[in-house]
């Protein structure tokens, strides 16, 4: 084990830096430019039972230090993930991925993630489940912790492989949703989702995202990430990925100290598509300056008082 | 695709609120006319698309306009500073199928990307005529360039005070074998309906990588969905649904 | 009438900028720098029954593009506001002023807003529901529309004057907030106040806030509140006072197309103590560029689809 | 206090870490020694505040050490480059009871706000005596500069590499009417317990405006709360609370 392997729900990891769902593809885009094997893994897409367009563009805005979108789960749907994505990525990434699943429905959820738990390459699902419920009146899964646990526990019955779910911050209590993915058997907490945001384009007085708002995220939303991944870590006793703005190795070791056993990078890898290589490659250093010789000596390591 | 530094070598005002500006660097990453590079601003999160103009081994010219803060900025950037850049995005034209004679159609901040797009079909001996749309007179720029290239050039202004009164459907050529197009989308559409021979559309999109990985500037084709950065920002007239 | 003028509750202002609770004193520190009267109005510290020397330091921590405090409401407590703070205030600024107040039980608020009502120089009483309700196991009032509701009925059982109830942003459902408080009175409803973030120091590995977490404001959050506003807007009948991250007039003017009457600026005048003044001097060249012939015009001016 | 834009003359570097920088501009809002500047970086949302080492009707200058982002980005800047900077902040030291010897003692980068410090009193014709105390040998600066203008300097490092060997507390002179100092946390709880005379001690706390607008610097003391930034940066010793 190196100095900045850790373990995530059972599985080790070179080390903790895996890009974040949404923004890293399937990872061709990515294995084009370097080898991606560096990385600790990574979160492919967000994957639906069905095939998906997604929304009307714009679906991106720009923000101060941060971006919105609105993709809205893009995907080709989870058979086509399993028998066209999959092939192709086992050839150019040879560690178990994080298969990042979403759904409309807890038995949408439960039907992609019996398909996926089949798949060897997967190594854990990554539950999302800020999504909107179609029959809980359109407020999102992870907005309500008996919706949160009913789907964690739907995806429970149906997989071996450990089971993170991906908590929203748009709520008043993430610590209580959090708590509840826990009792209904979730393996591991990952946070923080998108915030949700607007903007409205000056010269035509219109959003600028299409479906009016979206999700916003970035180096802005830095703040409010890692203090959610300090409450979590706090309240539960599994692991938790801890995202939300991260781009610099130090921002990784300040998520680690907060909590994080692994962190994800998200939209850092659109604006620089080499962000994960280079904070993996920078990391090194910056544990030498702050003096930690393993990362996983560090996790949830902040002083208190 | 490659991510470098490259060094303003010119930036110079060519029109009302519009600039050209050449970047000395690695250009070795572009390969087709059409395509475009993606340009880091401090201050601002996201890339500025900018399509290519020109290019040689060691640099890339854009022209560009100011329309909001990050060309602004752009615009009074100084020779000798450095910009992170983009290089090698997107599939460009496809000059192949071009026949003996093609129209090239450009409108507004649409002109740039056909000046690279010319100089490779006269390279390959066709003959090129070229309509540049514009509103005004002095928005008008690059006329001169495309016919020291030696291409045919009509330029239209929407106000006739330059050139041909009108939109560039009101100047198409009686006989071309095929058409390339970029520029404001009812322009594309204008020219959607106003041709007889096939040809290529260019398109733009907010956009949040400009490499392919958000899938933030997704449309829909006749095909199945495409990314403009990279299944794009070129379409084939046959293959576009405007409904998006 | 002036082409930056708006009415809120009923009382003309001059222009919709209003430097924010917190961020700008008594006005004295600003005073001292321009004449504070080309503001539209200004709302004071936030004011609590008893004098409150707030939370132990550091209180301040910077994060990209904005910043979080944990200031804790030291205020001289409502007496030594009126007695002490106020006269002084009159010799300098000649506009209604807007008091905000704070308290940690339902009578708190009260008896601040009684004693705040008689004063002249008083325009607006904004109150802040985004403090720890001691009565209510600490939740803030501001994340249960219950709570916010008891508070301004309370408030408004003992004033004339426009009631705005202030919101917190650290909840799932800001709608729902807002309509319970326009329900129970309110004449106006001011957000976002801060969200709750935190930062860790890398050398010491402790929170760099002694408090731990903090309230998180500036350019950052800018997206979240405009989201906020829209929503709000759209869902009250009464007027909203936009803020969070605004520190331009294009900012300014982007709140209210999204549906503010007017704007607070906070953060921004820490950092550039002339921000307000700046602000007020450049909207008229905005509005020329965006085609405003009258601020007024535009409040709630977003189009849809 | 002034906003005003300031240009760099001089960034040197002059000990491990410490960088002496001089800005030309209009400085006619520093009044006294132990004031401090405020200064914007591009990139960071908070200013930086640093003592006020020197000044002139058209000039200041300070020494900064290098401990974070902020203060590791001054330390590239380039002569010639702007910076917009906030003056005349804090209150100063209160030279009026200094009596005729007084003891100016500085830790680390605690020593700047002596300097100006030690010139004004030198200049009503007071003997100055100084202790600048460091960690080590590499970390020392000033000594040459404070002895030029005519001052009896001690140097300490805890190492004993340079000068006394320990804390500035182990070089008090036996006679001296009164003393200013400026350092580390620790320090100055150490000279308050080793010093008989009453004396003047400026503060450090993170600020959020640094001009009295937001109480976030705020500390308690026997009188009552005051603002770092605007009551402060100097206490009194009588007026100290060490349990805030
Ligand atoms: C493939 C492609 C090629 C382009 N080629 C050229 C060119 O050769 N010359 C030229 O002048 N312009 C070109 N554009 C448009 C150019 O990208 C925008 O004008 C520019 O991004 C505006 O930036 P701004 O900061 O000034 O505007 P702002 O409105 O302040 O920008 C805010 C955000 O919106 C984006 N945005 C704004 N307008 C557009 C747009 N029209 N298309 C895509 N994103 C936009 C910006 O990139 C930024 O992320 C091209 C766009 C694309 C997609
Ligand atoms: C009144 C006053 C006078 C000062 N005079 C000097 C001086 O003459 N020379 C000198 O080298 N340093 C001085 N300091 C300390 C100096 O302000 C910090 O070293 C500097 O702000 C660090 O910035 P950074 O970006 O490198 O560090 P970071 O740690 O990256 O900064 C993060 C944030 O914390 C703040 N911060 C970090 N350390 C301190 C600190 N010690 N005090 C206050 N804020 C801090 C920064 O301003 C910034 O807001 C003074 C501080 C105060 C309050
Ligand atoms: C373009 C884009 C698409 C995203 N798509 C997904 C997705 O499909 N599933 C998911 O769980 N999260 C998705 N996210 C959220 C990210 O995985 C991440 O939680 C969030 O962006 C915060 O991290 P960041 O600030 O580093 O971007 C997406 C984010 C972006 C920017
Ligand atoms: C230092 C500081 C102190 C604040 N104190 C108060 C307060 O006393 N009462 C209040 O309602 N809001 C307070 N706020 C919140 C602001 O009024 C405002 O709602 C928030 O900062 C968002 O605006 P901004 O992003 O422009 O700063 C404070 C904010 C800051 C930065
Ligand atoms: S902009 Fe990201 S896929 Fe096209
Ligand atoms: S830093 Fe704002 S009051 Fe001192």
């Amino acid at each position: 084990m190196g100095k900045m392997s850790v373990t995530l729900c059972g599985i080790p990891l070179d080390n903790p830096v895996i890009p974040a769902s949404g923004t890293f593809g399937f990872g061709y885009e990515f294995a084009a430019l370097y080898d991606i094997n560096c990385l600790g893994t990574f979160s492919f897409k967000g994957t639906t039972k069905d095939a998906r367009f997604g929304n009307p563009t714009p679906r991106i805005a720009e923000c101060t230090a941060g971006m919105i979108n609105a993709v809205g789960l893009q995907n080709p749907g989870v058979d086509k993930v399993i028998n066209e994505e999959l092939p192709k990525l086992k050839k150019v990434f040879h560690k178990p991925v994080m298969a990042n699943v979403s759904g409309f429905a807890v038995e949408d959820y439960a039907y992609t993630c019996e398909r996926l738990d089949r798949e060897e390459q997967v190594g854990w699902l990554e539950v999302n489940v800020s999504c909107p419920n179609v029959h809980g009146g359109g407020m999102s899964f992870g907005t309500n912790p008996e919706a949160a646990a009913e789907v964690t526990r739907a995806v429970k019955a149906v997989t071996k492989k450990p089971v993170i779910v991906k908590l929203s911050p748009n709520v008043t209590d993430i610590v209580g949703i959090a708590k509840a993915s826990e009792e209904a058997g979730a393996d591991g907490i990952s946070l923080i989702n998108t915030l949700l945001g607007m903007r409205i384009d000056l010269r035509t007085r219109r959003p600028v995202i299409a479906n009016t708002m979206g999700g916003f995220s970035g180096p802005a939303i830095f703040p409010v990430a890692l203090r959610m991944v300090y409450q979590v870590a706090h309240a539960v006793k599994i692991p938790v990925v801890g995202m939300g703005g991260v781009s610099s190795a130090e921002d990784v070791i300040e998520m680690m100290l907060a909590g994080a056993t692994a962190v994800e990078v998200g939209a850092a890898n659109l604006v620089d598509p080499f962000a994960c290589k280079t904070i993996i490659e920078e990391l090194p250093a910056v544990m030498e300056q702050y003096g930690i010789d393993r990362l996983s000596d560090i996790i949830g390591g902040v002083r208190n008082g | 695709m490659k991510d470098s530094v490259f060094t303003i070598t010119e930036n110079v005002n060519i029109a009302k609120n519009v600039y050209r500006m050449t970047l000395a660097g690695d250009a070795s990453a572009i390969k087709n006319p059409g395509e475009f590079i993606n340009i880091r601003l401090d201050g601002f999160f996201l890339r500025r698309p900018i399509s290519v103009y020109d290019v040689s081994d060691s640099s890339v010219t854009i022209i560009y306009k100011v329309v909001g803060k990050g060309t602004a900025v752009m615009s009074r950037m100084a020779v000798g500073e450095a910009l992170q850049v983009l290089t090698g995005l997107g599939n460009g034209y496809d000059l192949s199928v071009s026949g003996g004679h093609p129209l090239l159609i450009g409108g507004g901040v649409g002109v740039p990307p056909m000046y690279l797009l010319a100089k490779r079909l006269l390279g390959q001996g066709k003959r090129v005529s070229v309509i540049l749309g514009f509103n005004t007179e002095d928005e008008v720029f690059g006329e001169e360039e495309f016919k020291a290239i030696g291409c045919d050039v009509t330029v239209t202004t929407v106000d006739g005070s330059h050139g041909v009164r009108g939109f560039v459907t009101d100047a198409l050529p009686k006989e071309y074998t095929y058409f390339y197009t970029c520029g404001p989308e009812p322009m594309l559409k204008a020219v959607y309906r106003a041709t007889d021979t096939s040809g290529q559309f260019s398109f733009e999109e907010r956009m949040g990588c400009g490499f392919g990985a958000c899938m933030g500037c997704s449309c829909k084709t006749v095909t199945g969905y495409k990314r403009i950065c990279k299944d794009g920002p070129v379409l084939r007239k046959e293959e576009i649904l405007w409904e998006k």
